[in-house]
C-alpha cells in the first residue's frame, strides 16, 4: 500500500486506476483564430489555435510539395506553482517539436503545398497530462479551421504509481510517481504518433500501460468527435433558424 | 503585434466607408461614440494562480493571473513591495502577432498597465515587506491577451485590476532574528485600496470614439488611454501617429473621467465588492 | 512647504516653478548622419541624428504609399548614477515607440514611399525630461536631413513637485515628485503627438499641467527655429563669403 | 539540424529506391534491416574533462566530455546532485546545420540522452551530496556531434554513458560546521550501478530497421528510440511525422530489449568493465 | 559596421584612384603618409560619470565615460580591481552600422582598447582592493562612437585613456571586521602610471599610411595598431584580409613607436598633465 | 631563474626555449564535410571543417565580386579547466574574426564570386596556443576542399616567460607569462596575415619574437605539406591499387 493509492485502490483524487478526470471539451472559443479549442482535464485548462493555410513566411522555407507545420506548446508563468518566466524553456521547445509530430500525421499535408499552418497552445493551467491535453484540443482546433485530416488525433497519459499502472495521471502522481508515459493514437488509423516514457517498466508491464493508454485515447476520441457534433451541429441549427 | 502585412488598398478603402458611417454618427458595430462593448469578467479561473481574471470586452479576450514570491526589495524602495506587470501577446490572438520575445507593443502594453496600477497606489505596496531592505512579497501580474479585436490598454487594465483585487497570497512571517521566513498557512488578500479605471478613446478624422474595435484601431489617427482614480487622473498614454489638440484632450479627459466611474461601478459589481471603503476593509490584514 | 520648493517659491536648482533649465542647440554637429542635432537641457546631453530617405531592409516591411520610420532612443551606460548596461531596456523600448509616434506626426511620410527612415537618439547624459528633450532635438535632425514635415515638434515634460505644478521637471525631482507628464507639441498645427502622464493629479490640475506644458513647448520651438535659422544662416554666409 | 535546403525531388526519387531495395530485404548500404553500423569507443580522448568519450556509429562521430563543480541542488531535490546534459548538433558536422543557440533538434537530442541516464538509475545521485540542500556535486555532460549520419541519438547516449562510466571526478569533503569545500586531492569514479542502451529503430513504408543513416532517416516515416536498463525499459521517444500500429511498437520493443542486451555487452568490452556488478564495485567508495 | 552593402563598383573606382595618388605620394585629403588627423580631447564632459572624455580625430568622433562599482574580484585575480571595457559603434555613427548587440567589429574595438590599457599597466589594478579575494573596485569603461570615419582603434583608445585618467572615483573604506563599505566621501583619483598610446597604419598596395579614413580602410589591404607605453609595446593587432610582409612590420614598428612619443606629449598636453612621473604622483593614494 | 625555466634552460614541459611541442596533423577526418583537417599540439585537440563553396544564404549578403567567407571558432565546454557555456564568448567571437582575416588572405576568393565558404574550427581540447593551431589545421581543411588558395597557413604563438622568449607556449606559459604573442605565416608568400600581442615587449625584443614565431611557423608549414602529401599520395596509392 502505497502513498499515492489507498487501500481500497482509491488514487488521491478518488479515482480508480483505469479513471479518468473530469473532461470538458469546447470548439471554435477564439474569434480571430482559424480554428480554435479549449480543454480543461482536470484542473489542466488550455486553450489551443490554428492560422493557416496561409503564406510561408519567410519564403525560403517553403516546401514545394506541401504545407509547413509550425507548432507552439506554451505555458502562461501563472499556470504551475512556482512562477515560469515566459520565454521558451527547453521542455517547451521539445513538447512543441513532438506534438507537432503527433499532429502532422494526421494532416493530408500535401493537399496545400507551398503554404504554412501555425498551431498553438497556450497552457492556462497545468496539472499534468498537459501535452496530451494540448494535443487532443490542437485537434479539434484543426478540424474546426477545416484542415484536411486523415483522423482525429487524441492523447493522454499512463504511468506507474506506487507499482500500479493507472490511467491520466494527476500533477502529484506525474511528479511523485514512477513512470510517465504520454501517448498520441489516431483510432480510425490505429496509429501511435506520440510516445514518450521516463521510468522503470518492465516489458510486460509498457504492454500493458500501452493498452491502457489507448483505452484512455478511444475514450477522448468518442469526446472529440461529440465535441465537434455539438458545436457543428448547434451552428448548422442557428444557420437553419435565422 | 504588426500590421504591416495588411493591404493598404483595403486599409484605406475601409477607412472611407468608415468615416462615411461616422459622418451619420455610426460605427460598423452599431455602438454609439462613446459605448463600451458588453464586457465581462470572470475572476478565479485559475486555481494555481494567486489570482486570476479572465476579461472580455467584445471581442478582446484577456487573462491575467496573479503570482507571489519572497524577494529583496529594489534598492531605491527598501521599504515596499515590488510589482512586477508583464504581458504577451499571444500569437494565438491575432494573425499578425509575430513569435517571439515581447516587442515593443507588448511591452509598452505592460508599461501602461502598470503605471495605471502603481500610480493609482490601488495596492499599498509597503505593507508587503517582510523586513526593510532585505525582504519583501513581490507580486508578480502576467498578462496574456488570448484574442485581440482593439482596446488592449482596457481590457488587460481591467483583467489585472480584477486578478489582483481577489488575489489570497500566503501569508508569511519572519520574526526577529530569523532569516528564514515561514508561511502561516494564512492565505491573505492584498492590501487593495480602490479600483484604477482605464479608458481608451479613438480619433478618426475629427470624430472621437470609446473602445476601439482592431479595425477602427487600424484606420484612426490616434488614440488617448486615460487612467482615472475616484479622484482624479493617474495616468496618460498617447497613441497612434496622430495628433490631438489641447481643446480635445481636455474635452475627452473631463468626459472620461465621469464615465470612468460607471465602468467602477460594474466592475465592484462583477468582483461583487461593495464601495471603496469596503473593499480596503477586505483586504486590511 | 516641502523638500523640493522652498518657502520663497524656489526650485532646488533655484528656478521659479514655471521656468526653464537653460537650453542649448545645435543642427547638423555629425559628418555621417543625413541631419543631426544636439541638445543641451540642464545637465542632459543628448545626440539626435537622421538616415534616410534610404531603401528598406529587410524588403518585406516596405509599406507601399509612404515611409516607414524607425526610431531607436537609448542611453549610454554612464549617463546615470548607476551604470545601465547597454542593451536596451524596456522602459528604452518604450520610449522609442512613443518617440517614433510623436514624431511621424511632423513627416510627410507619404512623399517618399517605400523608402525608410532611421532616426537615433543617443543620450550621453540624462537630468530628468530626456525624452523631450530626445524629441525636440531629433526634430532639429529630421529638419537638417531635409525631410518635409509639417511643423516642428517640441516638447517637454511637466509635473507636480511639492504640490506644485512646475514645468521641466530635473532628476530629483523628476525621481521624488509626485507626478512627471511629458508633452510633445506642434505648435503650429496645435497638435499633440506625445502625451504621457503618472502621478495623480486632479482634473483641474492636469488641465493646468497641459497648460504649462504648452507654454514650454512654445518656447523650444522658438529656440528650435532659432537654432536652424543660426545653423543656415551661417552656412548661408559662408557659402556666400567663399 | 535542418533538411529544409533538401531538394524534395531527390528525396522523393531516394525513397522510392530505397523502399525497392527494402522490398528485396535490403539496405543502401548492405546491412540487414536489424544490424547496427561498426561501433567505437575511446573513452579519456580529453584529458581536461573528467570523463570522456568519443563514437563511431559508421560515420557518425559523437564526443561527449564530463565536468563537475559543486553546486547549490534544486529545491525539489535538495538530496540528490544535479545532473546536466547538453548537445550541441555542431555546425561543422552536416550541411544542414545551423548557427545559432541549439534548436529543437539539438534539445530534443539532449534531453533523450538525458533521461535515458537519469531514468535508468545509472548514477545514483544520491550518493553526489555532501550536504543536503546546499552543497552537491553538478554534473555537466556536454555532447557534441561531429559529423551527422544519421541516429545521433543511439550514439550521443553511447558517449555519454561510456564518459559517465570511465569518470573520475576530484573528491572533496566538507566538515560539519565547515561552510567551504575542500578537495581531499583524490579523484573518484561516479557511483555508476549499470549501463543503460538506447536502440533506435525507424520505419520506411512497412519496413523497421535499426540504427538508420542520415539517407534513411531523410525518407522514414517514423521512428522510436527506446533505452533499456537490465530488466526493462526506461525511456522512449517517438519522432517523425508518421505513425506506428500498436501491434509494430510492441514487437519492436520486445526485439529491441533482446538485442540491448548483446549491445550493453559490446559496450562493456570496450570500456574494459565486466558485469553490473563488477561496475558497480569499480565505483563504490 | 558592416561595408556589405556598399558598392563594389565605386570601392574598385575608388581605389584605384587612390592608388594613382598614393603613387605621387597623396591621400585623398591631402596629408602626408605618416600624418594624424587633427586630434582634441575634452574629458569630464558627463557630468554623472566618474571620468568621461570626448575625441575628435578628423571626423571620427568617440566619447568615453568611466562609471565605478563594488564588487567581487574575478577568481583568477583575487588581489586586482576589476576592468570592464564595453564598446559600442553606434547606429549614428554611420550608415553602415546595423541595430542589434554588439557585433564582431564592436567587440574587437573594445578587446584591443582593454588589452592596450590592460597590459601597459596604466591603472595599477593592486591599488583598487578593498579586501582581498572579496571586494573590489569594477572599473567600467564604456566607449561610444558617435561619428566613424576611419581608424576608431586609435580614437577610441585615447578617449579611454583620457577617461580613465582624468576619473575621480568615490572612495570607498571597509575596516577589518566590517562587511559592508562605506564611501568616505573624498573623490580619488585611479592609481594612473602612464599613458598608453595606440597608432594605427594601413596599407594599401604598397603603400603604409597612418590614421586611416574611412574611405581608406574601405579599400586597405591590411591594417596594423600598435600600442605603445614609454619603453616598449605593449599590444597589437592586425586587421584586414591582406598580409604584411614581416619587414613591413618591423619597419612600421620602430617608426610608430617613435611617433608615438609625440602623440603622447600631445594627449599629455591635452589633459593637462605633465611627465609620466608627475601623473603617476598626481594618481598616488 | 624564475619558476617557469629552471636554472638549464628547461620549460616546465621539459622543452627548450625555441622548441615546439609535438605535433600530429591529419587530413579528411570528417565525412560529411567538404574539407577537414584535425590537429594535436601539445594537449590541443582540434577539429577544422570547411563546407562550400555553395549559395550564400541569406541572398542580401552576396558579394558580386568574391566569394563570402564565415569563420566560426568554438571551444568544446569540456575543453578547459573550467566548464566553459557553450554560448560564443566574446573573446570566441574576437578569434573568429581574426582567424577568418588570417585565412581569407590566403584564399582566392574572386574565383568563385557570389558564393559562400563556411570554415569551422571546434576546440575540443584547448592547452595555449589553440588559435595558431586552429588556424593551421583550417588551413589544411581549406586544401582538403579544394579551394584555391595562394599558399597554405601556418601559425604559432610566440612569449616572453621568465624574461626569454619562448616558442610556442603551453597553458601554464600562456596564462603566467608575460607575453603572447600569436602569428600567422604564409611562408611562400612571406606574409603575416595575423599579429595580435598582449604584454611589454621592448622593441628589440619584439623584433626576437617576430623572427622565432616565423620560424615555428615555417616548421609547421613543413608539417602541413608533409600532411597534405600523406593523405593525398596514399589516397591516390589506393585509387591505384584498386
Amino acid at each position: 500500500m502505497g502513498k499515492l493509492i489507498d487501500e481500497s485502490g482509491r488514487r488521491t483524487d478518488g479515482r480508480g486506476p483505469h479513471e479518468m478526470r473530469p473532461l470538458k471539451l469546447e470548439v471554435g472559443i477564439l474569434k480571430n483564430a482559424d480554428g480554435s479549442a479549449y480543454i480543461e482535464l482536470g484542473r489542466n485548462k488550455i486553450v489551443a489555435a490554428v492560422y493557416g493555410p496561409k503564406e510561408v513566411h519567410p519564403r525560403h522555407l517553403t516546401l514545394p510539395d506541401r504545407m509547413l507545420i509550425k507548432c507552439r506548446y506554451h505555458m502562461s508563468p501563472f499556470s504551475v506553482e512556482e512562477r515560469k518566466p515566459p520565454q521558451p524553456s527547453r521542455r517547451e521547445i521539445e513538447i512543441s517539436k513532438v506534438m507537432r509530430e503527433a499532429l502532422e500525421a494526421a494532416i493530408i499535408t500535401d493537399q496545400y503545398p507551398r503554404t504554412a499552418l501555425d498551431i498553438f497552445v497556450e497552457v492556462l493551467e497545468s496539472d499534468g497530462g498537459s501535452r496530451g491535453a494540448s494535443i487532443t484540443a490542437a485537434s479539434l482546433a484543426l478540424a474546426n479551421a477545416g484542415i484536411p485530416m486523415r483522423d482525429l488525433v487524441a492523447a493522454c497519459a499512463v504511468g506507474k504509481v506506487d507499482g500500479q499502472i493507472v490511467l491520466d495521471l494527476n500533477d502529484v502522481e506525474d511528479k511523485e510517481g514512477e513512470v510517465d508515459m504520454p501517448v498520441a493514437y489516431m483510432p480510425n488509423l490505429d496509429r501511435i504518433t506520440l510516445l514518450q516514457m521516463d521510468g522503470k517498466l518492465t516489458i510486460d508491464e509498457f504492454k500493458a500501460a500501452l493498452d491502457l493508454a489507448l483505452r484512455g485515447c478511444r475514450q477522448l476520441y468518442e469526446a472529440q468527435r461529440r465535441a465537434l457534433y455539438d458545436h457543428y451541429f448547434s451552428s448548422a441549427q442557428q444557420e437553419v433558424s435565422k | 503585434m504588426s500590421v504591416s502585412r495588411r493591404s493598404f488598398v483595403v486599409e484605406r478603402l475601409r477607412k472611407e466607408k468608415m468615416k462615411e458611417l461616422l459622418a451619420k454618427g455610426q460605427r460598423l458595430d452599431g455602438r454609439g461614440m462613446t459605448d463600451y462593448r458588453p464586457l465581462s469578467i470572470s475572476t478565479s479561473v485559475v486555481s494555481k494562480a494567486e489570482g486570476s481574471a479572465q476579461v472580455h470586452l467584445g471581442n478582446t479576450a484577456v487573462i491575467a493571473g496573479v503570482k507571489v514570491a519572497l524577494d529583496r526589495p529594489y534598492r531605491d524602495t527598501p521599504d515596499r513591495g515590488n510589482l512586477i506587470v508583464n504581458a504577451e501577446i499571444l500569437p494565438l490572438a491575432s494573425p499578425y502577432v509575430e513569435l517571439g520575445p515581447p516587442d515593443e507593443n507588448a511591452i509598452e502594453l505592460a508599461r501602461v498597465v502598470d503605471r495605471g496600477i502603481r500610480e493609482s497606489g490601488m495596492v499599498d505596496m509597503s505593507k508587503l515587506v517582510l523586513r526593510p531592505g532585505e525582504l519583501v512579497y513581490s507580486i508578480f501580474v502576467d498578462i496574456n491577451v488570448l484574442n485581440a479585436d482593439g482596446n488592449l490598454f482596457d481590457a488587460a487594465s481591467y483583467a489585472a485590476v480584477a486578478a489582483l483585487a481577489t488575489a489570497r497570497i500566503p501569508e508569511y512571517s519572519l520574526p526577529e532574528g530569523s532569516s528564514t521566513p515561514t508561511p502561516t498557512g494564512n492565505r491573505i488578500p492584498l492590501p487593495v485600496t480602490g479600483l484604477p479605471v482605464s479608458m481608451t478613446a479613438a480619433k478618426i478624422g475629427d470624430y472621437v470614439l470609446y473602445d476601439p474595435t482592431e479595425e477602427e484601431e487600424a484606420v484612426m489617427d490616434t488614440r488617448l488611454t486615460m487612467v482615472f482614480t475616484e479622484d482624479g487622473i493617474c495616468a496618460l498614454q498617447k497613441g497612434g501617429s496622430g495628433g490631438w489638440s489641447p481643446a480635445e484632450v481636455v474635452k475627452l479627459v473631463e468626459e472620461a473621467f465621469a464615465k470612468a466611474k460607471e465602468i467602477r461601478e460594474e466592475i465592484r459589481r462583477m468582483l461583487g465588492i461593495g464601495g471603496q471603503a469596503e473593499a480596503a476593509q477586505g483586504s486590511g490584514t
